[in-house]
């Protein structure tokens, strides 16, 4: 089947409640009215409304209720509308979701999902365009996903909503719709923590995730060098070995995001091959990333991400050193 | 040091034996303030004590108000604005409060556009707002006022506003708009509380307009009313009809009283969002048009001018010559907004703190450095004037 | 989809004209349920039918929970435990409400200790968790419990646990405890409505004792009573006078009735702590003696011990011999305790994931290795196995 | 005068709130009791009850009304009990305290102080040790501080509440009250955003802050070579030149925190140093930090945080290669 990123979410979701009676999905007009990109769409429909609820305008009881019902034993899917509105449930993630298991030495768990589409560019308000994966991923027990593809799209959510932790599941919203791809029919997994490897290359490794993957890309084809591009898939726990091995062999880096760059993902990125390849380093790492600022209103979001000439730029300042 | 007797305990105060009773809604009778019936009827002792041409002037903003949604939901149709939230419906209930307010009171709206108008803010500035433009609500702060995207999230900051209010000992109050479903989130809760614990000058008008996006109101809360919860807050409440502006006018004016001598009110105004949730919204997916065409039937603006005619001030209104002019207002509002200039790179760096910090300065200086290096930026950003 | 027709509106239902009426708290009647009155006297009608044995139970227990803050302030003081959150003055209010609980109902307190033993989790469990040991959860939880120490976060929790019973089918409810502090968070407010709005069986028990740290309960909120905060959820409630453990029981069964039936309710139990906050805590700094030996005269164990005189019940009761059996108890589990094996390194990581990831699995070796490497790091850490 | 850090932060208080009215303190517990670790103490004796106020259980509103307080103009100097109760304001600070000023283009600003205890050592229950410093600092707008020693306590607490931007102030509680040293009387500032160097030396940097600067100190003392200490003191915006510059003296660092270590602030530091003096370095930066993990409850807590043995390890591990 060829599938959009929010159509493959779509299809996980159903794959998921349709192969267990446990899961069930919730958040802000994710029912009724099959979510504000229609990523809950016909669950309603499908699995009634027992399994698919909408929800007081309430992130901090979407967050602690998964977490409680995680804990009875359900597989909860919690939506978030936008990345912009999780800061309230916060204190949920860090006080009690990601420290269930360890606060009773694992006789309670807390395997639920909080998904949520992040991201500029898609000419919104205020607070819709947010990428905080840096402060999320700062949380000891914390899983947090992002992917790019529609075909990893499915297969991490699924591997996200078995999973024994709590996942934040990140959705690239800006491409949610740029591109299909072959998504299989029903049940397939894309194991967490594991980076995957979206082209070979000698000169240089490109490490990037979720909705810069396509610039990323992008710029990649423009180069007149030999680039490996390094897709982390997850951010937490982050795949340090794929990233190190390439750099081992590569002797350059660049890393890639959109949120703002001061304690972003990039610079712990930066430290992972600084701890374990910094002798293989022929130059210094870039870093390509949102910059120190929230991200600026609709009319000059453009400015904020990275594009493929400012990707391309600093992988040849990387390749000119 | 409070003292907490235990003269205070129950043991010794107001006691029931027998079966333990349970405190229930029903245990509660909220009216809701009505001035003028639905079908135009009122009582003439009860209208409010305005001049004919304030009466005349809440006629012109409700008006305002509907020819600005419609111009506003018009343009973003034709690809001129991001997305806008319209509040047709909600013309009574937005004007009927906002019109009690002064210029040194504060106000944190949330659907509630009209009123940054009747502070001053140039229209324009309202298109430059919902076209992502920055500048928008530096407007809106000249005029001691905000817009709140982040539900609830601005509660917290009207109690700040409120108290500072009271330590300066200024003869205002700060208001908040929010609506049924921004009563759930906890900031809304916390900020109302505290406001109430400190007894600071602030105004709580929640437009329950039935729906937050999808949801309707009575799956927002097991609660019969919104009012009631002021009760939480040991904050006094009024209900009021959302549709009939003198009802909104004199509930809101004599809580601003209240709230003016220390005590925060809590104002619930029933009303109905008649279009929809915004530009991106697809109402039919979760009410009927049966709901919808029984609500236009309470259209507020009916209503009133029910109300005009009644009093004999509906002649002096050119209700045609009204709307040309705001149109005129917007046409040449639309028009300046066309023409704002391009902003300058700085913009998205310089006001993140008074002073920008070297890092930012470097990431200001590499970036406008890459634009001038890499002209083929140009070919995936660009400034979007119309949002 | 739900209908918001008009009919709804209060356009057409009940309105009041004339001046706008402000809702207060005064239109409400909180009663507080009381059975034995602070004297001892009572109304055989009102007596919870609860056998001999039960009635017995009852005070044993309480005794447990006054002896348990007893011992665990004293072995605090000589050092052998972090800290500790006494209960004294609490006692009918803690064990008249745990007492109707079931097994099969979960349960998340904030200060409730004793509600664990009559789970059956073992009192040197409790030690543990006070030295802060993970060991002391793991067997709350064994017995589908939980202490919440940031206050209000358990809420959110309790409301998915009701939730989850409620889609299994259950037969159990979900049972929060909760202080006076803790009603102004922002996360019991989203989870009290929430579990309103979905109606879910969960019980939400409000222990107000008067304070919060240093801040009395009047000061917490303008609300006169916890109780009617129930309202703004649309969400019965009973008051109760705590302090009488019988009411608190019957209260409490009650609540729990109808929660089982899917509808949750707020229970507030009027009480008084009278111990400091914690051990690190000095009320004298906000709270008078006076207020103090006042409250003294309504100890909830004199209380219960006058009715169970008038029952005829008291004769059976060897207090003293009750009492030694809590001691013997009590040091049983903390010797015990004190032998609680010293613990692997590996603790510290292993039960963050089901799985250790690398990066997780690299910092273990390296500090067991560090450890092995560097002798001398003994004298920056040791194992407090007293806290 | 000779003053602990938990004094200098009462003496801090005193002073502008004697120097400028509009200065207000609040949080639960400040006033009549005088705090729980006693930094507000005689305040409400000496300011009355006016500003110096008790406020009910609600974090969210605590900062969010410390935003509007400010934006009217005041001062406001909100205390946080323990930072592991920040989380619930967490969203205030996002959306609202760090982005008044941007919103607005400057029109509002929200000149305020967050100070709350932080960090682990105390033998406090759950939620009463964290170090989350690395996630706070990823907010753009927001700046955040920690001093480690008495003097630039006060100096630092009276420049963060006078700054036109909001300021989330953490103080070391594990050393509250470890030492006393010199503080002038009266009126001084510390500049935000300036690192300290502590010690100078030519072999290897070693950067820390806040509470982990005594167990620095101590492991350098006991080291077998000559190392730079740089407290960095603020931690956003972070004074990278002066750990650039000393890392191209010493071509060796060491990174020494409390906070977890993945997307902590060492991540960033180093990738910094990789930024601007990758071509310097003689061996990787070393990280010293706490766990990816909850901070272990009090029984095992000593565990988590670094000792000298540990940071001298690294430090040696640094110049071995
Ligand atoms: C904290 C938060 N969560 C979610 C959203 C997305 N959202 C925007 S408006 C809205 C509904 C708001 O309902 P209500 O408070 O009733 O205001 P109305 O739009 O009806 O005026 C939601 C869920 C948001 N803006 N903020
Ligand atoms: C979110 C949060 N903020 C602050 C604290 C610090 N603190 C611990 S107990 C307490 C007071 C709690 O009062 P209440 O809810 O009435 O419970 P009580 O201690 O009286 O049983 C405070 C402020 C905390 N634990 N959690
Ligand atoms: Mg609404
Ligand atoms: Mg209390």
């Amino acid at each position: 089947m060829q599938a959009t990123i929010v159509e493959a979410v779509n299809d996980a979701l159903h794959t998921e409640m349709a192969a267990d009676d446990d899961v069930v999905v919730f958040g802000e007009d994710v029912a009724e009215s099959g979510g504000v990109f229609r990523a809950t769409d016909e669950l309603l429909e499908e699995f009634g409304a027992d399994r698919v609820v909408d929800t007081p305008l309430s992130e901090i009881a979407i967050v602690g209720a998964a977490t409680g019902l995680a804990m009875y034993g359900k597989r909860p899917v919690a939506e978030i509308q936008f990345s912009g509105f999780l800061p309230p449930a916060f204190d949920q993630l860090v006080t009690n979701a990601s420290r269930i298991r360890w606060r009773t030495r694992g006789e309670l768990t807390a395997p639920m999902v909080v998904r949520m589409p992040y991201g500029a560019g898609v000419r919104a308000l205020e607070h819709h365009s947010e990428s905080m994966e840096g402060a999320y991923a700062h949380i000891p027990g914390l899983k947090v996903v992002a992917p790019s593809t529609p075909h990893d799209t499915k297969g991490l959510l699924l591997a996200s909503i078995r999973d024994p932790d709590p996942v934040l599941f990140m959705e690239p919203k800006r491409i949610y719709r740029s591109f299909r791809e072959d998504v299989p029919e029903g049940d397939y997994e894309v194991p967490l923590g594991e980076a995957a490897v979206r082209r070979e290359g000698e000169d240089v490794t490109v490490v990037s995730w979720g909705s810069m993957m396509p610039a990323t890309l992008e710029a990649v084809e423009e180069l007149d060098a030999d680039a490996e591009v390094v897709d982390l898939r997850t951010i937490s726990p982050l795949d340090t070995e794929t990233v190190v091995e390439s750099v081992k062999k590569t002797g350059r880096a660049v890393v890639v995001h959109e949120g703002p760059r001061s304690n972003g993902v990039g610079g712990d990125v930066v430290a992972r091959i600084n701890d374990e390849a910094l002798m293989y380093l022929e130059a210094p790492v870039e870093r390509v990333t949102g910059f120190d600022t929230p991200v600026p209103l609709l009319s000059m979001e453009d400015y904020y991400f990275p594009h493929p000439p400012r990707i391309l730029d600093a992988i040849e300042n990387a390749l000119a050193v | 040091m409070t003292e907490n007797a235990p003269t205070d305990h129950p043991a010794n105060a107001a006691v029931s034996a027998g079966d333990p009773r349970f405190l229930t809604q029903d245990d509660l009778t909220v009216d809701t303030h009505q001035v003028v019936g639905p079908d135009g009827s009122y009582d003439a002792d009860d209208v409010p004590d305005l001049d004919a041409e304030q009466f005349r002037d809440l006629y012109r903003w409700m008006l305002t108000d509907r020819v600005f949604s419609r111009r506003m939901v018009s343009i973003q149709r034709r690809g001129e604005l991001g997305t806008f939230g319209s509040t047709r419906g909600q013309e009574a209930s937005i004007i009927g409060s906002a019109y009690t307010l002064q210029p040194e009171d504060w106000l944190y709206v949330g659907r509630a556009w009209t009123p940054m108008f009747m502070r001053g803010v140039p229209m324009e500035d309202m298109i430059l707002f919902w076209r992502g433009i920055e500048e928008g609500q530096q407007s809106f702060a000249e005029h001691n006022s905000q817009i709140a995207i982040s539900i609830g999230s601005h509660l917290p900051l009207v109690a700040g506003l409120a108290w500072g209010m009271d330590l300066s000992g200024d003869d205002a109050v700060a208001t908040a708009y929010l609506g049924d479903g921004a009563t759930s989130t906890g900031a809304a809760h916390e900020a109302i509380n505290f406001a109430g614990a400190l007894g600071v000058p602030a105004l709580f008008y929640c437009q329950n307009n039935q729906y937050a996006i999808s949801l309707a109101a009575d799956e927002q809360t097991g609660a019969n009313t919104l009012a009631q919860k002021a009760l939480a807050y040991g904050m006094d409440a009024i209900r009021v009809d959302g549709q009939d502006v003198l009802a909104v006018y004199e509930a809101v004016s004599e809580a601003r009283e209240r709230v003016r001598e220390g005590e925060p009110v809590f104002v619930e105004s029933v009303t109905y969002r008649l279009d929809a949730h915004t530009t991106s919204d697809d109402p039919t997916r979760y009410r009927s048009d049966e709901e919808v065409d029984a609500w236009e039937q309470h259209d507020p603006l009916e209503r009133y001018r029910e109300f005009l005619k009644s009093e004999g001030l509906w002649e002096d209104v050119d209700h045609d010559a009204i709307v040309d002019e705001i149109e005129a207002e917007f046409d040449a509002a639309l028009e300046a907004a066309n023409e704002f200039a391009e902003r300058e790179i700085v913009e998205i760096f310089a006001h993140v703190y008074e002073e920008m910090p070297p890092e930012l300065q470097r990431q200001y200086e590499e970036f406008v450095d890459l634009l001038d290096r890499r002209p083929e930026m140009c070919d995936f950003i660009e400034q979007r004037p119309k949002g």
